[in-house]
C-alpha cells in the first residue's frame, strides 16, 4: 500500500501537518478545455481529472522514483491477468458511488470506454482501440447500440478485458480516465463535459468559460475507505486557467492572500524566471523539481538522402553538441543531457550508453572523419526541421544550438521553422516528413513499453495518419522483441528488458537524444504536502494541504 | 441620416460577406490537417476520418459555405452523439475544436473584449491627445521633448512588457492593486474598473504615440493657419489658441485612426489579454488560426468586421459634425 | 499722451535680402480721432497695423522704433501685457475677411469667445453680446446666421463679422485693415457710419488703412499717404485730398475712378505701365452669345437651414463684352459666378457655353471647357496655396496646356506677374509674403494664363489702391479687346463696375432686379434698390460726406 | 534709440533663396536638430551596411555560441555584470546561447531597417493613394474603397499570413515576403487619415482654383494635395516604422519571418521580454535601438514637415519667442 507519510516531510518548504480544510488555488495556463473522461489523454489519470474520476488503477502518490508504481484504485487489485496476458480481469471495490449516491458498477465503466471510441469523443490514447479485440471497427455506443464485446461484465463488480495480443502493461493502461465509470442515463454527449459526474473526491460546481474557470468542492458520496490514494484535504479546489504563465509565476512568487494556497499543475519556471527565483533563497525554497519521462531528440528519416547513410548519421551524433542545446533548453537546472532514448528512470529500464560518445561539447573531428568515410569530405549541406512554438524544446534557439555545432564538423544546416500544426502535420505524415528534425517523445506512463514501441516498432508505421516511428524503422528482431517483452505481467523483468532494446536501437543511430526536461514550478507560502512523483514530474494536487 | 445609416448597413453587409469569403478562401488554399487536431495527434486514420465526416469536412467548400450561410439565416442542427441540439439563426457554426457554438462563445467573450477596448481606448485618446495638445503648447521647450520621448518610448516598448511591469509594480510591489482577473461589469463594476485598470493603462501607455503626434502635427499645421492670427490678435492666451482652434482642426485624423483602432480592438488584443487574464476573442482568435477552426475564425473576422464598419460609420458622423464642409456620403 | 505714438518704425522681413517694408514711419493719433492710412498695395500699411499689435512677434519678422499703444510699450511688453492689449484697448480688423475666422466654429460662438476673453461675461451673455453687434453691423436675422460656420457665409458678411468681433470689445482704439473691400456701398456706408458713431460716442481712435481714397475722405480726420514703406503725405484729410503737396498724391487722386465718369472717357491713369485702355468695339448684345445662364439656382443646405443663394438669374454675356454684376452683400453674386465656371452645381436651370449645354456636365466632362472659363476668387488668400509658390500656381493652366518648356513657362508666367504690376523676381514666394492686394494680383495673373474665353472676377480689384486698380482694369481691358475674352465683373465698387463694363446687372437677394447698359442704369436706375446703391456712394470731398451722413442718419431715423 | 530698439525675434537665418528647392533645403538645415536625426538615421543605416565589418572589428560573429559565458545552472544568465558586457563582448552576450549581441544587433540592424524601411513604403503608397482616391473620387468610389478598407483592418495579419505561406514557394526571398505581407495589412491608418484630410481640403479654393486650371484629378491630388498631406503622413509613417519592426517578429513564428539564426531586433526583443529582471540589457538594447530609430525618424520626419510648410518656417514659433514678465 502506499505511503502517505513519506510525502509529507520530502520537498515541502512549509511546516506543520496538513490538515483538511481551506481552498486551493491551481493557476494554470491551459484551460481544462475537455472534461470528458473519454477525450482526456492523460499520464496516470492527470492532475485535476484525477480529482473528480476514478480509475481502474492509478498511480502511486508518492515522491520520486515510487511514484512511477501503478496502484488499484476502483479495482481491487492490479488486475488478475490470463496465462498469456491476453485476458484482463477487475473487481471492483464495495462502497464506491458517484456524487449523486448512486453506485458505480462495472457496466458504467464498459460504458465510458465504449464511448471513447465515438468519433464525436475523440482524442484519447490510442492504446485500447489497439488492443481490445474489435477494438480497431467499433464506432462507439451512439452509433453501435451492441456495445464492445471484448469487455465483458459478468456481474456488476467484475469486468473482463479480452485483448488481441499479450500485454503485460495493461494495469498501466487502465489508470487512463477512460477507465472511469460513465452512468449511461446521465450521458449527454458532448456536453457531458460541462458537467461530467464525480466518482471522485471532489465534484464540478462550476464550469466556466469551456473549462478556464473550474470550482470544485467535496464529494460528499466519495469515501475515503475505498480510496487510498487520494489525500484530499482542501474542501474546495478553484481552478483559474488561461492565465500567462509570466503572470502564474509572478503570482505564485508574490504569494499574495489567495494565491498563498496557490499551485500550478502546467507552469514551469522559465530560464528567465529561474535565475531570478534561484537569487532569492526564500523563493528558491518554494520550487518543487520534478522528472517526468520525456526526451528530446533529433530525428532521422531514413528515407531522405543522406540520411539514408548511417555513416552521416552517426557523424552527426558525434558533432551534436549537448551543452549548447541545454543552455538553450534553459541551462542545466532545466535539462539534462541524453544519451539514451529511455528517460533516467528505473521504471523505463534505464540502462545507461553513450553510443556516439560526443562528450561535453561534440566531437566535431570524429564526425568529420565519419563524414570522409561516407563520402563527404568537403562537408555537406542539410535541412533541419523544427517548430516555432517558444517551448525550449523543439524551438529556434535548440535548432541554431545544433546548427552551430554541426557548423564546426562541416555540415552546414539550413533551418527551416514552422507554425505548431504545420510542424506536427510535415514531421508526422510519412509523405511529406523531412530528414532531419526536431521532436521529442513523453511517457503515457512509466514504462519503456509506451516510450519505445510506438517510434521503433515497425508495426506502428502509419502510412495515411499520424506516424510517430519517425525513422521508420521496421526491424524484424526490434518487433519480436517487443512482443516479447508485452507477454512479461512481471513489470520489473519487463523493464530490464526494454533497457536492452534501446542500447540496441540506439546503435542504429536512428535518432540524436539530446535531453530531458526537468520541471520547476513554484507554489504559495500555505501549500503543504507537497508530492512530486517521477510519473507525472509535477506537484500532484491530490495530496497538497493548504491548512 | 436614414439613407446614410441605409447606406451603412449595406456597406456593413458587404464588408461582413465579403470577409467571410476571403477568410474561406485563406483556409482554402492554405488547408490544415483539421480532423486531425479536433481528435488528437494519435488518432488512428479510420478515426480521423471519421471526425472528417462529423465536420462535413468532405464536402466542397462552396457547400461549406453554404451551410455556412445557412446557419446564419436558418440555423443548423448538430450531433452530441446522444442528441440533437440545434443552433439558433443566426449561427455561426460550431468549433471543429472544442463543439462549442460559435455565435454563444461570441457572446460570452465579448463584452471581456469591448470592456478592454473601450476603456484602453478612452484612456489612450486621453493620453494621446492630451500629450499632443501639451507638446504643442509647450513646443520647443523641454516639455515637448521630455512628452515626445516618452510617448515613442511607450511605442517602442513592446505591451508585454509594460503591462508586466505595471503587475510588479502595483501587484507585486506595492500590493495597491490584485492580480488582475476579469470580473464581468454586471457583476460588480467597481471591481470590473479596478481589475481592468492595468490593462488599460498598459494599452493607453503603448498606443498613445499615434494620437499625440497626429495631434500635434495636425494642430501645428492649423496653428499657422490665418485665421488663429486674429484670435491671437484678440488676446486669445496660447492655452486657448492651441486648446481650442488648434485642436478642432486636429480632430478629423484622430477620429478617423481612433475609429481604425477601437474597430480593430473588437478583434482582440491578444497580448493584453493574456497577460492580464482577460477572457476575451484575442486569444481564442490566435487558438482558432492555429488550430485551423474555420468557423471560430470565420465568426471572430465577422465580428471584427462589424464593430469595424460601425466605428468608421460613427467616425464619419462625428467627422462631418466637426468639420460641416464634409458632407456625409 | 496720445492713443497711439508711432515713431521711427521700420519692418523688414527675412526673406526680402535686406528690403525694409517699413522705413521710418512715425504718427500718432489722440483718442476720438481717426487715421486714415492710404498708399499703394505693398506699401507697407498692414505690416505697420501688425505693429501696433505686436503680431510680428514671432514670426522671423524684425521691428524696430518704438510703438506705444494705450501706454503700452508694445516693443517691451511681456506676452501677458501684449494679450491684455489686444482686443480689449485695441482690435484690430484684418484685411482678409474670408480667411481670418476658424471654420470650425459657428461666427457667434467666436465673437463671444473673444468678448469672453476680456470680460467676465458668462458664456450666455456673450452669446447675446455676438448676436447684438452681429446685428449692428448689419447681419440680417442674426441670431440665426450667428450659428452659421463661416463658409455658409458671403464674404461680406465674413468682413462684418470681423468688424462685429472688433465692436465687441469696445476698444479704445480699432485698427481696421480696408475693412470695407467686400461690402457694397450701402453696407458699406452703413459700416462707416456705425464706426463714426463709435468715434464719437465712445472717444474710440480709428486707426483706418484703406486704399479707397473715398471711404478715406468720408471717414478720417487725418490721413497719412505711404509708399515704399515711406511716409509721403499727411495731415488732415481736407488739406491733403483738396491740395495734395506731393506730386504721389496727386497721381493717387487723380486715378480715382468717378461713379459719375462714363466709360467712354475712362479715368486717365497716370504712372500706369501698358497701354490706355481704348474702348472696343461693341456689340452688346448681338451676335452669338459666349455664355448664356437661363433661371441659374442654386440652394444651399436642407430644411429650416435652407438658403436659397441665387434663385433664377437669367444672363448672357457675349464675346468682347464685360457684364458687371453689383449688388448687396450676400445677394448670391459670388454663387453665381462659381456657376458660371461651373465650380458649383446648379440646383436648376440650365448654363450654355459656345453652343453646348454644360449646367449638368460631369466634372470629368468638363474638363476640356475648364481653362476656358476662368476665376478670379474673392478670397485671395483661400485661392492660393499655401505651399506652392506664386509662380508655380500662376504656372498651372501653363503646365495644363502642356506645350510649354520650363524656361518658356517660367518667362512666360513673369511676364504675366508684371503685367499686373508685380516683380516678376517674386515667382519662387509663398503667398504669405504677399501683401492683400499683391495676392489679389496674382489670382488675375493666374485666369489670365490661362488663355480663358471668359473670366468671373470676383472682386478683382477690392484690396488694390487706386492707381494699381486702373492698371489692372486697363490691362482686362486690353486683353479683352485683343482676344475678345468675355468678363463678368462682380465688384461692389460702382464706380469700378461702370468704369470697365458694358453692362451691369443689380443683384439683390438672389435675384438680378435690374439689369442694362451701363448707362442706362447708371443714368437712370428703375429699380429703388439700384438708385439706393447709387446714393450710397462715398464722395470725396470730406465736407460732402458729412452732409450725406447726417442725411443718411435721418432717413434711418425716420 | 531706435536702432537700439531693434529686436531680432527669431533665428531663422536670413538669405535670399534663389530657387524652392534650395530655400527648402536652407528651412531643413535651419532646423539642427533635424540635421542631428539624419545623421543618427545615416549611422543606423550605415551600421546595417558595414555589419559584417564591425562585427569584425569587434571580433564576434551573430552565431557563435559561447557556452561558457552563461551560467548554465541558473537558467542561462550571461555571466558577468551588465549582461557580460567585456572587452570581447560589447554588448554583452545572449542570455541561453552566449551570442555577441553586438554582432546580433549591428546584423539585426540589415533586417530590421530594411524590412520596416519597405513596409513602411508600401503601407504609405497604397495608403495615400487610397486615401487619395476616396477623398477624391464620387460617392461610390469613396464607399467602396471605404469598405475595402473596413475589410483589411478586421482581416487579422495572420489570416493573410496563412494565405501567404501556402501562395508563396518556400524560396520566395523572406524579407521581400514580409514586408509585402506587412504593407497589404498595415495601410489602412494612412488611407484613412490622407482621406480625412482630403475631405476638408478639397473644399479650399485653392483646390477649385487648380481644376479650372484644366488639371485632371491626378494632377490636382499631387499638386495641391499631397503637399498638405505630406505632414500627417509622414508624422504617421515614421509612428508605422517600429510597429512594422516588431510585426516581422511576429511573423516570423508563423514560419513566414526571417529564419534563424539570422538575428533581427524584433525577434530580440521578443525573445527578451521575460528576461526584463534575470538580464536587463538583453531587453534594453533592441528597445532602446528601436527608440532611437523612432525618435531620430521622428525629429528629421519633424524637420522634413517643417521644410515642405514655407508658413511654418516662418510662423513656427509664433508666441514661442515669449517674454517672461520683467523682474518688476
Ligand atoms: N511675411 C512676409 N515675408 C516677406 N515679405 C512680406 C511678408 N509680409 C509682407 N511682405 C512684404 O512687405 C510689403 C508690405 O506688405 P503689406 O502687407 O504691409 O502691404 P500693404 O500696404 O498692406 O498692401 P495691400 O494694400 O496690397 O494690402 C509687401 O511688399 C509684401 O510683399
Ligand atoms: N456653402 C454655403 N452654405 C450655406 N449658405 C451659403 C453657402 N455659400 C453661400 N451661402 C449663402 O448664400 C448667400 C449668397 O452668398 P454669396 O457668397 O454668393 O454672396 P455674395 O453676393 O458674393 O456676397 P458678398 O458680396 O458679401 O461676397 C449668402 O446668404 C450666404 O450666406
Ligand atoms: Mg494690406
Ligand atoms: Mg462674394
Amino acid at each position: 500500500g502506499p505511503q502517505d507519510s513519506k510525502g509529507s516531510d520530502a520537498g515541502s518548504g512549509a511546516a506543520g501537518k496538513p490538515a483538511k480544510g481551506g481552498t486551493l488555488t491551481v493557476l494554470n495556463s491551459n484551460a481544462q478545455e475537455d472534461f470528458d473522461p473519454a477525450r482526456l489523454y492523460t499520464s496516470g489519470g492527470g492532475n485535476v481529472p484525477s480529482l473528480v474520476f476514478r480509475t481502474l488503477t492509478t498511480r502511486n502518490r508518492e515522491d520520486g522514483a515510487a511514484g512511477a508504481k501503478v496502484v488499484p484504485d476502483l479495482a481491487t487489485d492490479l488486475g488478475t491477468p490470463s496465462k498469456n496476458a491476453t485476458v484482463w480481469t477487475y473487481t471492483l471495490k464495495d462502497g464506491l458511488k458517484y456524487e449523486d449516491g448512486t453506485a458505480i458498477t462495472s457496466a458504467d465503466i464498459k460504458y465510458g470506454i465504449e464511448r471513447s471510441f465515438a468519433a464525436e469523443l475523440s482524442g484519447g490514447a490510442p492504446y485500447l482501440r489497439d488492443w481490445l479485440i474489435g477494438g480497431a471497427d467499433y464506432q462507439g455506443p451512439y452509433k453501435d447500440k451492441k456495445g464492445l464485446a471484448s469487455i465483458e461484465t459478468p456481474d456488476a463488480k467484475t469486468i473482463v478485458f479480452h485483448l488481441n495480443k499479450p500485454e503485460g502493461e495493461f494495469p498501466y493502461l487502465a489508470t487512463q480516465t477512460q477507465t472511469t465509470p460513465v452512468p449511461k442515463a446521465k450521458d449527454t454527449g458532448t456536453k457531458y463535459e460541462n458537467h461530467p459526474i464525480s466518482s471522485g473526491p471532489y465534484k464540478v460546481v462550476k464550469n466556466e468559460g469551456d473549462g478556464e474557470r473550474l470550482v470544485l468542492e467535496r464529494n460528499t458520496f466519495w469515501s475515503a475507505a475505498t480510496d487510498e490514494e487520494r489525500k484530499a484535504y482542501p474542501d474546495r479546489i478553484d481552478v483559474r486557467s488561461g492565465l500567462d504563465s509570466a503572470v502564474i509565476n509572478q503570482r505564485l512568487s508574490a504569494s499574495r492572500g489567495a494565491d498563498a494556497a496557490a499551485v500550478t499543475t502546467d507552469t514551469n519556471l522559465g530560464p528567465a524566471e529561474l535565475a531570478k527565483v534561484t537569487g532569492d533563497k526564500k523563493l528558491a525554497s518554494r520550487v518543487g523539481t520534478g522528472h517526468f519521462g520525456y526526451t528530446n531528440y533529433i530525428a532521422f528519416n531514413p528515407k531522405v538522402k543522406p540520411f539514408d547513410n548511417p555513416k552521416v548519421r552517426q557523424a552527426i551524433s558525434y558533432a551534436v553538441d549537448r551543452t549548447s542545446v541545454i543552455n538553450a533548453a534553459g541551462g542545466s537546472s532545466l535539462a539534462e543531457p541524453a544519451t539514451t532514448f529511455l528517460p533516467e528512470q528505473p521504471s523505463f529500464g534505464y540502462s545507461a550508453y553513450d553510443a556516439f560518445p560526443a562528450g561535453r561539447t561534440g566531437n566535431a573531428a570524429k564526425a568529420k572523419e565519419l563524414l570522409k568515410e561516407a563520402g563527404y569530405a568537403k562537408g555537406l549541406t542539410i535541412t533541419l526541421t523544427h517548430s516555432n512554438e517558444k517551448n525550449f524544446a523543439t524551438s529556434p534557439e535548440i535548432a541554431t544550438a545544433i546548427q552551430e555545432a554541426l557548423k564546426k564538423a562541416g555540415i552546414t544546416v539550413e533551418l527551416e521553422g514552422l507554425e505548431g500544426n504545420a510542424y506536427s502535420d510535415k514531421i508526422y505524415n510519412v509523405k511529406s516528413e523531412p530528414g532531419f528534425f526536431l521532436t521529442g517523445w513523453g511517457a503515457d506512463w512509466p514504462s519503456g513499453g509506451p516510450f519505445l514501441a510506438p517510434i521503433f516498432d515497425g508495426r506502428q508505421i502509419v502510412k495515411n495518419g499520424y506516424n510517430f516511428n519517425a525513422s521508420q524503422l521496421d526491424d524484424a528482431s526490434v518487433n519480436k522483441e517487443v512482443d516479447e517483452i508485452n507477454k512479461l505481467t512481471d513489470l520489473s523483468a519487463a523493464a530490464k528488458r526494454w533497457g536492452a532494446l534501446d542500447k540496441k536501437i540506439g546503435e542504429q543511430a536512428v535518432t540524436v537524444p539530446l535531453f530531458h526536461p526537468v520541471y520547476k514550478r513554484l507554489y504559495g507560502e500555505a501549500v503543504k504536502n507537497v508530492v512530486i512523483s517521477d510519473w507525472t514530474g509535477v506537484l500532484d494536487i491530490s495530496q497538497v494541504a493548504v491548512k | 441620416m436614414t439613407r446614410f445609416l441605409l447606406r451603412r448597413l449595406g456597406g456593413a453587409l458587404f464588408v461582413l460577406l465579403a470577409l467571410s469569403v476571403v477568410v474561406y478562401a485563406a483556409f482554402y488554399v492554405a488547408p490544415g490537417n483539421v480532423a486531425q487536431i479536433a481528435c488528437g495527434p494519435r488518432c488512428s486514420p479510420a478515426q480521423v476520418a471519421q471526425v472528417s465526416d462529423q465536420l462535413r469536412l468532405g464536402d466542397p467548400l462552396y457547400v461549406q459555405y453554404a451551410h455556412f450561410l445557412q446557419g446564419i439565416f436558418a440555423g443548423r442542427d448538430y450531433s452530441t452523439g446522444t442528441g440533437i441540439l440545434h443552433c439558433q439563426a443566426p449561427c455561426l457554426g460550431r468549433s471543429y475544436q472544442d463543439d462549442q457554438q460559435v455565435t454563444q462563445m461570441i457572446l460570452t467573450k465579448l463584452p471581456a473584449t469591448a470592456s478592454l477596448a473601450i476603456g484602453a481606448f478612452v484612456l489612450w485618446i486621453l493620453l494621446g491627445v492630451g500629450t499632443g495638445l501639451l507638446s504643442v503648447w509647450r513646443r520647443g521647450r523641454a516639455t515637448e521633448r521630455i512628452l515626445t520621448g516618452l510617448t515613442l518610448a511607450g511605442m517602442a516598448t513592446p505591451v508585454f512588457v509594460v503591462g508586466l511591469l505595471l503587475i510588479i509594480v502595483f501587484c507585486s510591489a506595492l500590493q495597491l492593486l490584485p492580480f488582475p482577473d476579469y470580473v464581468p461589469l454586471t457583476e460588480n463594476p467597481e471591481q470590473w474598473a479596478w481589475n481592468l485598470l492595468l490593462p488599460w493603462v498598459s494599452l493607453a501607455l503603448v498606443s498613445a504615440a499615434p494620437y499625440a503626434r497626429m495631434t500635434r502635427s495636425s494642430m501645428l499645421e492649423t496653428l499657422a493657419e490665418d485665421h488663429v492670427r486674429t484670435f491671437r490678435a484678440y488676446g486669445v492666451s496660447e492655452r486657448g489658441l492651441v486648446g481650442r482652434h488648434a485642436l478642432r482642426g486636429a480632430l478629423g485624423p484622430v477620429i478617423a485612426l481612433g475609429a481604425l483602432d477601437i474597430g480593430s480592438m473588437f478583434g482582440g488584443a491578444v497580448l493584453t489579454e493574456s497577460l492580464f487574464n482577460i477572457p476575451g476573442v484575442g486569444r481564442e482568435l490566435v487558438d482558432a488560426v492555429k488550430n485551423v477552426d474555420l468557423p471560430v475564425v470565420v465568426g471572430l473576422v465577422l465580428v471584427t468586421g462589424f464593430f469595424v464598419v460601425l466605428a468608421n460609420a460613427v467616425a464619419d458622423i462625428l467627422q462631418a459634425m466637426a468639420d460641416r464642409r464634409v458632407v456625409l456620403s | 499722451m496720445s492713443l497711439v505714438e508711432v515713431s521711427g518704425l521700420t519692418i523688414s522681413f527675412d526673406g526680402a535680402a535686406g528690403a525694409r517694408a517699413v522705413d521710418g514711419l512715425s504718427f500718432t493719433l489722440e483718442a476720438g480721432a481717426a487715421l486714415g492710412v492710404v498708399g499703394e498695395s505693398g506699401s507697407g500699411k498692414s505690416a505697420s497695423a501688425y505693429a501696433l499689435l505686436g503680431l510680428h512677434r514671432g514670426t522671423g519678422a524684425t521691428v524696430g522704433g518704438s510703438i506705444r499703444v494705450a501706454g503700452v510699450d508694445v516693443q517691451a511688453a511681456t506676452d501677458a501685457e501684449l494679450r491684455a492689449l489686444r482686443g480689449s484697448r485695441a482690435a484690430m480688423v484684418f484685411q482678409d475677411p474670408l480667411s481670418s475666422l476658424d471654420p470650425y466654429y459657428a461666427v457667434g460662438d467666436q465673437i463671444a469667445e473673444v468678448y469672453r476673453v476680456h470680460t467676465r461675461a458668462s458664456r450666455r451673455a456673450a452669446r447675446a453680446r455676438a448676436v447684438e453687434v452681429l446685428d449692428r453691423v448689419g447681419i440680417p436675422d442674426a441670431a440665426r446666421r450667428s450659428r452659421s460656420r463661416p463658409h455658409e457665409f458671403s464674404g461680406g458678411m465674413r468682413q462684418r463679422t470681423l468688424i462685429a468681433m472688433a465692436l465687441a470689445c469696445e476698444p479704445q482704439l480699432l485698427i481696421a485693415d480696408e475693412p470695407t473691400t467686400a461690402l457694397d456701398v450701402t453696407v458699406q456706408a452703413q459700416i462707416l457710419d456705425l464706426l463714426h458713431h463709435l468715434r464719437h460716442e465712445t472717444g474710440m481712435g480709428l486707426l483706418l488703412v484703406t486704399h479707397d481714397v473715398g471711404v478715406a475722405a468720408e471717414s478720417v480726420d487725418d490721413v497719412l499717404v505711404m509708399q515704399s514703406g515711406r511716409e509721403v503725405e499727411s495731415g488732415p484729410v481736407a488739406d491733403v485730398l483738396s491740395a495734395p503737396r506731393r506730386p504721389y498724391t496727386r497721381e493717387l487722386l487723380s486715378a480715382v475712378p468717378r461713379v459719375d465718369a462714363k466709360r467712354a472717357t475712362p479715368a486717365a491713369a497716370p504712372g500706369v505701365k501698358g497701354p490706355v485702355p481704348v474702348p472696343a468695339p461693341r456689340d452688346a448684345g448681338g451676335g452669338e452669345p459666349l455664355l448664356e445662364a437661363v433661371g441659374l439656382r442654386r440652394e444651399f443646405g436642407r430644411g429650416s437651414g435652407r438658403v436659397i443663394a441665387v434663385d433664377g438669374v437669367s444672363l448672357t454675356v457675349h464675346r468682347g463684352e464685360t457684364l458687371g454684376i453689383v449688388g448687396e452683400s450676400g445677394s448670391g453674386k459670388t454663387t453665381l459666378g462659381r456657376m458660371l465656371v461651373r465650380l458649383l452645381d446648379p440646383t436648376g436651370g440650365s448654363l450654355h457655353y459656345g453652343g453646348a449645354e454644360i449646367g449638368s456636365l460631369s466634372d470629368k466632362a468638363l474638363r476640356p471647357y475648364r481653362r476656358e472659363l476662368q476665376m478670379v476668387f474673392q478670397d485671395p488668400v483661400a485661392s492660393l496655396n499655401p505651399r506652392r509658390s506664386i509662380g508655380e500656381s500662376v504656372a498651372d493652366p501653363l503646365r495644363a496646356a502642356g506645350v510649354l518648356d520650363d524656361t518658356r513657362i517660367r518667362s512666360r508666367v513673369q511676364e504675366l506677374l508684371e503685367r499686373v504690376g508685380l516683380d516678376p523676381n517674386r515667382y519662387d514666394r509663398y503667398p504669405h509674403e504677399f501683401s492683400g492686394g499683391q495676392r489679389q494680383r496674382v489670382g488675375i495673373a493666374r485666369a489670365l494664363a490661362a488663355g480663358p474665353e471668359l473670366i468671373v472676377c470676383d472682386e478683382p480689384v477690392s484690396a488694390l489702391d487706386v492707381t494699381t486698380q486702373a492698371q489692372v482694369t486697363a490691362l482686362l481691358a486690353e486683353l479683352q479687346r485683343e482676344l475678345g475674352l468675355g468678363l463678368v465683373f462682380i465688384a461692389h465698387d460702382l464706380a469700378v463696375v461702370r468704369q470697365v463694363s458694358d453692362r451691369v446687372a443689380v443683384m439683390r437677394q438672389g435675384r438680378i432686379v435690374e439689369q442694362g447698359s451701363v448707362d442706362e442704369v447708371y443714368g437712370a436706375p428703375q429699380d429703388p434698390y439700384t438708385k439706393q446703391l447709387l446714393a450710397a456712394v462715398p464722395a470725396l470731398d470730406p465736407a460732402l460726406a458729412t452732409v450725406r451722413r447726417a442725411a443718411r442718419k435721418e432717413l434711418a431715423a425716420a | 534709440m531706435a536702432e537700439a530698439l531693434l529686436v531680432k525675434e527669431a533665428g531663422v537665418a536670413a538669405a535670399a533663396p534663389a530657387s524652392g528647392a534650395s530655400s527648402f533645403r536652407r528651412r531643413l538645415r535651419a532646423r539642427r536638430s533635424a540635421v542631428v536625426a539624419a545623421v543618427v538615421v545615416a549611422l543606423l543605416v550605415l551600421v546595417a551596411l558595414a555589419a559584417p565589418l564591425l562585427a569584425g572589428i569587434e571580433g564576434q560573429d551573430p552565431t557563435t555560441y559561447h557556452a561558457n559565458l552563461v551560467d548554465s545552472a541558473t537558467g542561462g544568465v550571461p555571466l558577468g555584470s551588465f549582461g557580460g558586457i567585456s572587452a570581447e563582448h560589447w554588448l554583452g552576450v545572449e542570455p541561453l546561447t552566449g551570442r555577441d549581441l553586438f554582432a546580433r544587433v549591428v546584423y539585426g540592424a540589415r533586417v530590421s531597417l530594411g524590412v520596416a524601411l519597405a513596409a513602411t513604403l508600401l503601407q504609405v503608397i497604397i495608403g495615400v493613394v487610397v486615401g487619395l482616391a476616396a477623398g477624391l473620387g464620387n460617392r461610390f468610389v469613396d464607399q467602396a474603397l471605404s469598405r475595402v478598407t473596413d475589410i483589411v483592418v478586421a482581416l487579422p495579419v495572420m489570416v493573410i499570413a496563412l494565405g501567404a505561406l501556402a501562395v508563396v514557394p518556400a524560396d520566395f526571398p523572406r524579407p521581400v515576403l514580409i514586408a509585402v505581407i506587412v504593407g497589404l495589412v498595415g495601410w489602412s491608418g494612412i488611407s484613412k487619415i490622407v482621406r480625412a484630410r482630403t475631405l476638408a481640403l478639397k473644399s479650399l479654393d485653392h483646390v477649385a482654383a487648380a481644376r479650372l486650371s484644366g488639371w485632371g484629378g491626378l494632377r490636382i491630388a499631387r499638386r495641391e494635395l499631397l503637399p498638405a498631406l505630406a505632414a500627417p503622413v509622414i508624422t504617421y509613417a515614421v509612428l508605422l516604422f517600429p510597429g512594422n519592426i516588431v510585426v516581422e517578429a511576429a511573423l516570423s513564428f508563423l514560419g513566414v519571418g526571417i529564419k534563424p539564426p539570422t538575428p533581427s531586433w524584433g525577434q530580440m526583443l521578443s525573445d527578451a521580454d521575460t528576461w526584463y529582471q534575470a538580464a536587463p540589457t538583453y531587453l534594453l538594447i533592441p528597445a532602446l535601438l528601436i527608440f532611437i530609430t523612432v525618435l531620430a525618424l521622428t525629429v528629421l520626419g519633424e524637420g522634413v514637415r517643417n521644410a515642405l510648410d514655407p508658413r511654418v518656417a516662418s510662423r513656427l514659433r509664433i508666441g514661442t519667442g515669449r517674454k517672461k514678465e520683467a523682474g518688476g
